[in-house]
Order: structure tokens, then sequence, then C-alpha cells
């Protein structure tokens, strides 16, 4: 047993009980406290019925062919050509903003919401009808503390409450 | 008795705590590895054809899956490719938070291999650290881009967002944290003399072995082969960039450790030095912003988030044929597509790192101990949805 | 009734039993391994019955050096192996009858002794029994396994 | 009826009663088994900057976890893999965990408080915790599954390696108190402990009892990124609970061992509270504890050693180092002319 590895390995326990007592600790705890993201994080996709000018260009950008354009009952009459307005399919979605990026308008806007649970996969989609109401409120069992991630030297990544 | 009655063949196989998604056969002699055979294939997912079914800006998301834990250099491979073949360069600043985000995804790259291979060797306090500590670069990219792990920031003519209110500040707290933290890994996991005792001496992969075999990035450079294509090849902003290529001699498992850790270290300098030299400007190439409507060019202005044009839908890009390189986490990863002038490429070719590192299974395995396949496996970070594609 | 209700019979009498099965299992078990595990269940028999015998320090002996040391170190060197055909033996009537032959013997040679124990071994004096009056077969049997250990390392170095 | 329940309670106190089933005994046993997992939990949480079990009880830091983690593995049907050898398979655990525990009879717990003492009680406990190790190899064996039977093999040569510096080292002392005599070894140490007297023996001793129990830098015949779970890979419920609970058992009864060969037992208690069993009982059970806490608190700094390494440090390092504490022991028995 050389002297060298003996002292690597009192180095090695006494960071290992430095840290035992050092009362830091990273974790999140998620349903209680959930982390309120900075803006431009891309969570589902909101979508402004009046302002989109129904061109398409984001389903055919759609990599995951998530956004497609649904013939909307209401404004289409018969005989006349039918009137076609984007709707999503949340399963398929990968989030990666290009339908937002390609939007001319503007209609197609980025939320911070993103765990939304959904029972059966029908329920997923959201035709234009649908996709109109907006974004679904995620559900907590227990109003969570809202917590923003602040970059820190010593410890890496602190949460702060925020009111 | 001979040998084969000894021998017993045990599969490492896809249900395995430190196998991945691959099955290694391993012929085994008491405690001694005869031979170890790789048997990947388990989540190939043809990505290359169904590239030819996608339009070329579609590419982008799928080509960035494969490898999750480092995929700004499959995106900046990608695009560097089309820019050839569409003839035209992206602005300098869009350079720059190119580089940006190649090195912060390089570093909590690194760090998911650590982990994984300190679990592998047994230290769960490593493999826990690692994951702690990616979180702060995961935050600084999901800051900058919207997303934690699949980006799609790289587009073909620039980026799509500009940096955010004192980014500068947060990108300097979160590489101090990782600097002092580095003494604790030092001290606990790397100099460690049960670690020392399990990877050195391990696999050892020599030069001349390396450079016949094809390996690619730290693995290859552990075993003292000064090969890195930021330099051989420089792109984006690394022309102007001085930083060096880390190399080790001995071409163990704790070689390639620490040729990671070392390089963990130079891609902070790599951040400091593109921060400070990032320079003013717009960030998509001015062909495409005045494609755009002189509205969305005043939002683009207000929000620094880039809005593409109407022709990115149906991009078309000439014939012809171009291959690009870059040095991601993982090693190089080599882009070559033919496009015939149509809305989707007729073929395209993606030569990924791990690929490349999947020969060294058989190479390194033969004549080593038991507990020193998942210590080798580790060592090569090898990420199997990379390797199979 | 008082043989069956004494604790010491019972125990002579569970061990026996226990040394006996265990010994017809190592002959006539298929596998092996389970018959190198019932020659420690063996060793573990007979070192009660040592023990009841009156001299702890020979149970405890063979139940650490036999039982503990050897029978591993063979169990696991046939649990490495991979299943060696057990051999049947070509007369098993011979077998029997030789064993009924035995147990007659034996009756007749050792009925007038009786099992109590000549005298009571206390380890202090064995130590020094050894040390003065055989002090040269203590060398002997140092000597002896001493080579035994070496020429073990050679063979296991050679072939490594 | 009175009479008859007190005649009971009496019955429990009375030393070879409540030796092995309360004090170094079973109650214990699993009381300390609980505590231990979840101890071992909660060490390597706070070393690696998380919080470890919690939302069981959470004011108490989820204390129950490993409560619950019983009555999980008690109700979880006990899978027995068609392949297998059913009688060894099933035999196997109940065996290890006896014979794990078996030696706590005879450990005593004050100077007049003891189940079983012959002058030959360290011997004897020795030698029982060498039959556990057979019983690991037949469980790799009967397990019909190639990683058990890597795992039993393992465990096979890990014996060989440990197991005679541990005895070497163990009688170093009993050759330093002149006698193999657990309680008189305990009351020797009344001036100086064991450890100091005797160093050499205390630190290989220490490394060889993590080694024998699997802790951390050792804990290669359950190896998981090697060889999954090692002998116990084909258990599951109860049967699991069992095995695993084995090795700590393990940990406990050498711990104890360790206590009263170096620690000196009961030692700075003075002769007046010998009296009732609790207060050395007591002192015994802190010094086993504080043992068991570090060799819990190992697996958070280090990885696993590979087989070979650690049958070198057993072989080439272990091995001189207990020769020389019996030697030191013979040289400190001559100078001072036995304790």
């Amino acid at each position: 047993m050389s002297v060298d590895k003996t002292i690597r390995h009192v180095k090695a326990l006494a960071t290992g009980i430095k840290y035992l007592v050092s009362s830091k600790r990273m974790t999140l705890m998620y349903p209680d406290e959930i982390e309120e993201f900075p803006d431009g994080y891309r969570g589902m996709i909101k979508y402004n019925w009046d302002t989109c000018i129904k061109c398409g260009l984001c389903a055919m950008v759609c990599p995951a062919d998530a956004m497609k354009m649904y013939i909307s009952k209401e404004e289409s009459e018969e005989g006349k050509k039918p009137v076609r307005r984007p709707g999503i399919n949340y399963a398929r979605c990968v989030f990666c903003g290009f339908c937002v990026a390609i939007c001319p308008t503007n209609s197609l806007k980025f939320t911070k919401v993103h765990d939304v649970v959904y029972n059966t996969l029908e329920e997923q989609v959201y035709p234009p009808e649908k996709f109109r109401e907006g974004v679904p409120k995620p559900q907590y069992k227990k109003k969570p503390k809202k917590m923003r991630a602040i970059l820190d030297e010593e410890r890496g990544l602190r949460y702060e409450p925020v009111e | 008795m001979s040998l084969e009655e000894r021998e017993l063949e045990v599969l490492i196989g896809p249900q395995h705590p430190a196998s991945g998604h691959m099955r290694m056969i391993a012929k085994i002699d008491g405690d001694i590895v005869v031979e170890l055979r790789p048997n990947i294939g388990y989540v190939h997912r043809s990505v290359e054809k169904l590239a030819e079914a996608k339009k070329f800006l579609q590419i982008i998301p799928l080509v960035e899956r494969p490898s999750l834990a480092d995929t700004t250099a499959n995106n900046l491979a990608y695009v560097m490719a089309l820019e050839k073949l569409l003839g035209l360069e992206a602005p300098p600043r869009a350079q720059y938070l190119r580089t940006l985000l190649a090195e912060i995804n390089r570093i909590h790259s690194h760090l998911y291999g650590l982990g994984i291979h300190g679990v592998m060797i047994g230290s769960s306090t490593a493999y826990m650290w690692c994951f702690g500590d990616r979180e702060p670069f995961i935050e600084l990219a999901q800051e900058l881009t919207g997303a934690r792990l699949s980006y799609s920031y790289i587009i073909p003519g620039g980026v799509r967002r500009e940096l955010p209110s004192r980014f500068t500040e947060k990108v300097e707290k979160a590489l101090r944290y990782m600097e002092n933290r580095m003494k604790d890994y030092f001290n606990l996991y790397l100099n460690n003399p049960v670690t020392r005792a399990r990877l050195e001496g391990v696999g050892v992969l020599s030069k001349e072995d390396a450079i016949r075999l094809g390996v690619a990035g730290p693995n290859l450079r552990a075993s003292g082969v000064p090969y890195d294509v930021r330099k051989v090849e420089p792109y984006a902003a690394y022309p102007d960039i001085d930083f060096d290529i880390i190399t080790e001699k001995v071409g163990d498992a704790f070689a390639r450790v620490m040729v990671r850790v070392k390089e963990i270290q130079e891609s902070i300098r790599i951040i400091r030095q593109v921060l400070k030299k990032m320079p003013e400007g717009p960030i998509l190439h001015e062909k495409y912003i005045k494609a755009i409507s002189p509205k969305m060019r005043e939002y683009m202005k207000e929000t620094g988030e880039v809005k593409f044009p109407g022709i990115f839908a149906n991009l078309r890009i000439p014939a012809g044929e171009a291959i690009s390189r870059v040095e991601g986490g993982r090693g190089e990863v080599i882009f070559h597509i033919i496009s015939d002038g149509k809305m989707s490429p007729y073929r395209m070719r993606m030569v990924t790192p791990s690929f490349r590192n999947v020969i060294l299974f058989e190479h390194l395995n033969r004549g080593v101990r038991v507990a020193d396949i998942p210590a080798i496996y580790g060592s090569l970070d090898y990420f199997p949805p990379e390797a199979d594609r | 009734m008082s043989l069956w209700s004494n604790p010491i019979t019972m125990i002579f009498l569970l061990s026996s039993t226990l040394s006996i099965i265990a010994a017809i299992f190592i002959v006539y078990h298929k596998s092996i391994v389970y018959s190198a595990f019932f020659l420690s269940m063996l060793g573990v028999g007979n070192a009660i019955l040592f023990a009841l015998l009156g001299f702890p320090i020979i149970s405890l002996f063979h139940l650490s050096v036999y039982v503990g040391a050897a029978v591993t170190f063979i169990l696991f060197s046939v649990a490495m192996l991979k299943e060696a055909p057990s051999v049947e033996p070509p007369i098993k009537a011979l077998a029997v009858l030789s064993v009924i032959i035995l147990t007659i013997i034996l009756i007749k040679v050792l009925s007038p002794f009786s099992a109590e124990p000549s005298f009571f071994l206390n380890y202090r004096e064995l130590t020094s029994l050894l040390v003065t009056k055989y002090w040269f077969a203590l060398i002997v049997a140092a000597m002896a396994l001493m080579t035994a250990l070496i020429g073990a390392i050679t063979i296991a170095r050679r072939e490594v | 009826m009175q009479d008859l329940l007190s005649f009971l309670i009496s019955l429990l106190f009375r030393p070879c009663i409540f030796i092995p089933l309360i004090f170094p005994g079973l109650t214990v046993i699993f009381i300390m088994l609980l505590m231990i997992i979840w101890l071992e939990r909660k060490i390597a949480a706070k070393v690696q900057l998380r919080y470890g079990p919690l939302y069981v009880f959470k004011p108490l830091g989820g204390v129950i976890q490993t409560v619950a983690d019983l009555l999980k593995d008690l109700f979880q049907e006990p899978i027995i893999p068609k392949t297998v050898d059913k009688i060894a398979f099933l035999l196997t655990p109940i065996m290890l965990f006896g014979l794990a525990y078996l030696p706590t009879v005879v450990i005593p717990v004050s100077p007049t408080f003891y189940a079983f003492r012959s002058d030959l009680s360290l011997l004897l406990l020795l030698t029982l915790t060498t039959l556990a190790p057979i019983f690991t190899v037949l469980m790799g064996w009967a397990s019909n599954n190639k990683f058990s039977l890597i795992g039993g093999l393992r465990e096979g040569y890990l014996v060989i390696s440990y197991e005679i510096p541990m005895f070497l080292s163990a009688l170093s002392m009993a050759v330093l108190y002149g006698s193999l005599d657990l309680v008189d070894i305990a009351e020797a140490q009344k001036g100086i402990w064991g450890l100091f007297l005797n160093p050499v023996a205390g630190i290989s001793m220490l490394v060889l009892i993590y080694m024998s129990t699997g802790k951390f830098p050792f804990e290669i015949p359950e190896a998981e990124s090697e060889i999954v779970a090692g002998a116990y890979t084909e258990y599951s419920g109860i049967m699991y609970g069992l095995v695993m609970g084995a090795s700590y058992v393990k940990l406990y009864v050498l711990s104890l061992v360790y206590a009263i060969l170096f620690l000196g037992g009961w030692n700075p208690l003075p002769a007046s509270m010998m009296d009732n069993p609790l207060l050395p009982g007591a002192m015994l059970f802190a010094k086993a504890f504080i043992l068991i806490a570090i060799g819990v608190f190992l697996r958070a700094v280090y990885p696993r050693f590979r087989i070979d390494q650690a049958m070198n440090i057993g072989w080439k390092m272990a091995l001189p180092f207990s020769i020389l504490a019996i030697f030191i022991s013979l040289g400190i028995v001559t100078i001072t002319g036995g304790m």
C-alpha cells in the first residue's frame, strides 16, 4: 500500500464526508414545486383563430405530420372550395417549433404548458374547433409552488420561489 | 478437458443493467473473456431511408434523434452540407452562436458519458453527480433554444434565436460552477485508487490499431492520435478560436476518461472566447431575410426569434453532392447528401462516431476479465441508437 | 424411556441419521455439485458427533477446515466444470452385501467399548503436549503442508 | 394466570432465551436490518446531493421505507422458474439467512449475561461464519442461470481470499489476551482497547469484514453491471428479501465481533453498571452500529474492485498483514507476560 494511495483513499473519504455534512441538494420536488420556464420555452401551441390566413404553411413544414389541415365545417359552404384550418395532434408533435417559426401572421404561439396528461390517444388530437379553445390547463392534486431556476456558482442550479 | 467444454457462452443481452440497447455475446473461460462479439441493430430506425421521403427542412429534427445526448453535431453537419449545396454562408454572428451551442452540448454530452461509465464500474456517486451537473448546461441550452435536448437550433442560412438577455452572466456562473466541481470529481472519483485500479491498463488501444480500425473521437485521441475535425477542417467559428487538441498517450480506459474530462475544461475555455469575440450583426442570411414579410422582420428584430421564409416549407436544393464533417462530443460526424433538385434528397448518408467505435468491442475485449467488459464499454462512450441509426 | 428423553441421545440420533442420509445421497445423486454439497452436510454431521464424544476442539477444526474450506473448494471447482457424467456402480448387490458384512463386524468388535470419553481434552494442555512431547511431528507436519501449498501454487501458476 | 404470565416473562429474560431471540438475536436483527438499508440509501443520497427515500413517512425522512419494501417483498409472488432445481432453490435462502444469524448465540452481552459460554466461543463463532458461502455457491448452481453461476463462483473465490486472513487477525487478538473466550477478551480490555494495542490486526480485520460481506469496494458477488444480481438473480419476493438481508446480518454479526475483539465490547462502563444487561448491550450495539454505518457509507465513495484485484488484496496484502498481526501479539505477550 504505497503512501500516495493511502493519501488518495483519505481524500476520497474526506470528500464523501464533506458532501455528507453539507446540506446542498439539487432536487426539484416536481409535483409540489414546478419550474417556471423562461419565455421562449417550446411548450404546447396556442392557435389564434382570427389572424390565421389559412395558408397551410405550418402543415407543409411540420416534420412529424402533427399539424394537418382539417375542413372546418362552419365556414365551408357546399359547392364552393372547402375552407381548411390547421389542427394539431400532440401524440405526434415533437415541439420543434417549425410551425410557429414559419407562420406568416404569428397566429401560432408557444406557451409554457408542457405537463398535460391524456387518457386516450384520441384526446390528443385537436381539430381546429378544439384547437381554437386554447391550451389545456395541467391539473395538479395540490397547488404547486412556482420556482425559478437560478444558475449559481456553488450549487450549479438553485430553485427560488416565484410570486 | 478441452476448452469447448469449459467455455461458457454468456449473452450480455439487450435486457441487462450494463448493456444498453445491444447484445454482447461473450465466450468466457473461468473469469477470462475468450471472445466478445457485439450484436447491434436493436434500435435501428432507418434514418437514411426516412430522410429520402421527407423534405429538406423536415430532416433536421429526424437527424438529431439518433444521438440524443449530442444533437447539435448532427444538426450542424447536416445544415452545413445543405449550405454547401445552396452555395451560401451563414453570417458570422450565426457561426458564433452555432459554436456556442455545440460546445455547451459537448460538455453535457461528455458528462453523460462519464456518468454512465461511473455507474458501470460501480460508482453510483459519479453517476449522480455527472447527471446532476448536466442540468445547469441543459438549462442554459433551454434558455437559448427553448428545448432541453433536441434543439433544431441550426437552420440553412443561420440560427433560430438571438442570445437571451444577461445570458453571458448565466453562462459564466455555470462555467465557474463546473470548474470548482472538477476538484471534487478528481478527489472522489478520478483519483480514487479503486477507479485507477479498475481503469488503468484496461482495454489498451495502441496508436496503430486506433488508426487502422478507423476509430473516432476521444477514443482515437486517447491513443495519441491528435485528430480533431475542428482543427483539421475548421468550420463555424473555430478558425478564430484558439484551443488545443487534447490527447493522451497510453490509450487505456482511464486515458479515454481523462480525454473527456480535459475536453470539458477545454470547452469551458472555448465558450468564454466565443462569448467574448461574438460579433454583432444578423443571425440569418440576408437572402432569407429579404424573403420574409416586413411585418415579420419587425417581429424578428423585437423578439430576436427568427421567422422562416415561406420557401422553407418546400425548400428546393440545387442538384449536386456535398460532404460535411463536424467534431461531435463522441467523435466525427459525417454527412454526405446527394440531391437531384427535388424537394427531398436523393440519398443522405450519415456516418456517426458510435458506428465507427463498434469495432472496438471485439478488438479490445479479447483476453480481458469479465469485470472489464463494462469498464471498456463505458470508456468508449458508445451510444447504441447513434450506431444503429 | 430415559433413552429417548435424554437430549444428548436425541442429538446423537439426529446427527448420525443426517450423516448416513448425506452419505447415501453423495453416492446416489446424479449431479456432482449436489453430492459435493452433501459431502459438507456429512462433515457437519461428523462434527456434531465429535462434539458429542467430548472433543470440541476437533469438531470445530473439522467443521472449519473440512466443511468450511475443503468442501467449498471442491464445490466451486466442480461447479465450474460442465456436468460430467456420473458413473453408475456396475454391481449394486455387491455393494449392499459388503455394507451389511461391515456393520456386523463393527458391532462385534466395538460393542464392549462404551461411548464415554476416556479423557477430557483442554486446548491448553493439547498445545503444551504438542509443543513439548510431539514437537518433531509438528515440524514434519508443517513441512508437509508447506510443500503441498507450494506444489498447489506452482501447478496453478503454470496453468494460468 | 398472573404467575403464569410472570413466569413466561422471567423465562423470556433468561439469557439462553433472551440472547438468541432479543438482543443480538432475531428481533434486533430485523430492526437493525430495516434501519441499515434505510440508512445506506439515505447516506448515499446525501453524498449524491439528493434526498433518498422520503415519501413513506415524510416528517422522519422516509424512515419506514424499508418496512414498506419488506411488506412488498412479503406479498410479492415468489416466482420459481421452471428450469430451476426446486428444492435447492427454495432451501438455500432459508439456510443462508439461518446460518448468517446463528453466530449471534455465542455473542455475550455483559460479563454475567450470556447464552453460551465456553473457552472456545471465538473459534465457534468464526467457524459458523464459514458455513454460509457453501449455500451461496449452491444457490448459484441451483438457479440454473449463467449469471448466478458466475456470481456463486465469485463468492467461492472471495471466500478463499478473505477467510484465512480474517481467522488469523481475529485469533491474533485471542493470542494477545490468552483466551478464546469472548467474555474474557472483553473483560481484559478494561484498560486499553485491543485496537490500540494491535492496530495492524484492527485495520486488516475491518477491511476483511467489508470484503466478506460484499461492502462497497468489494461488492463483487452481486456486481450489478457485470452479472446482474450475482447468485440472487433468479430470486424474487421474500426469498430475495431473505437473501439480501443475509449479507447485512453477516455484517451485523461481524461488527459485533469486531466491537468485542477490538473496541472493548462494553468496556468504558464501570463495573457497577454491569448488573442489568441493558447498558453494556447498548454500548456494544452502539459500537457495532458505527462500524456498520462506515461500511454502508463506503457505497457512496467507492467503485467496485475486480475479482482478481480483490483476491490479490486478500492474498498479497491481508494475509501477510494478519500474520504480522499474530507476531505483534506474540511480541506484546512475551514482553508484558500476558495481559
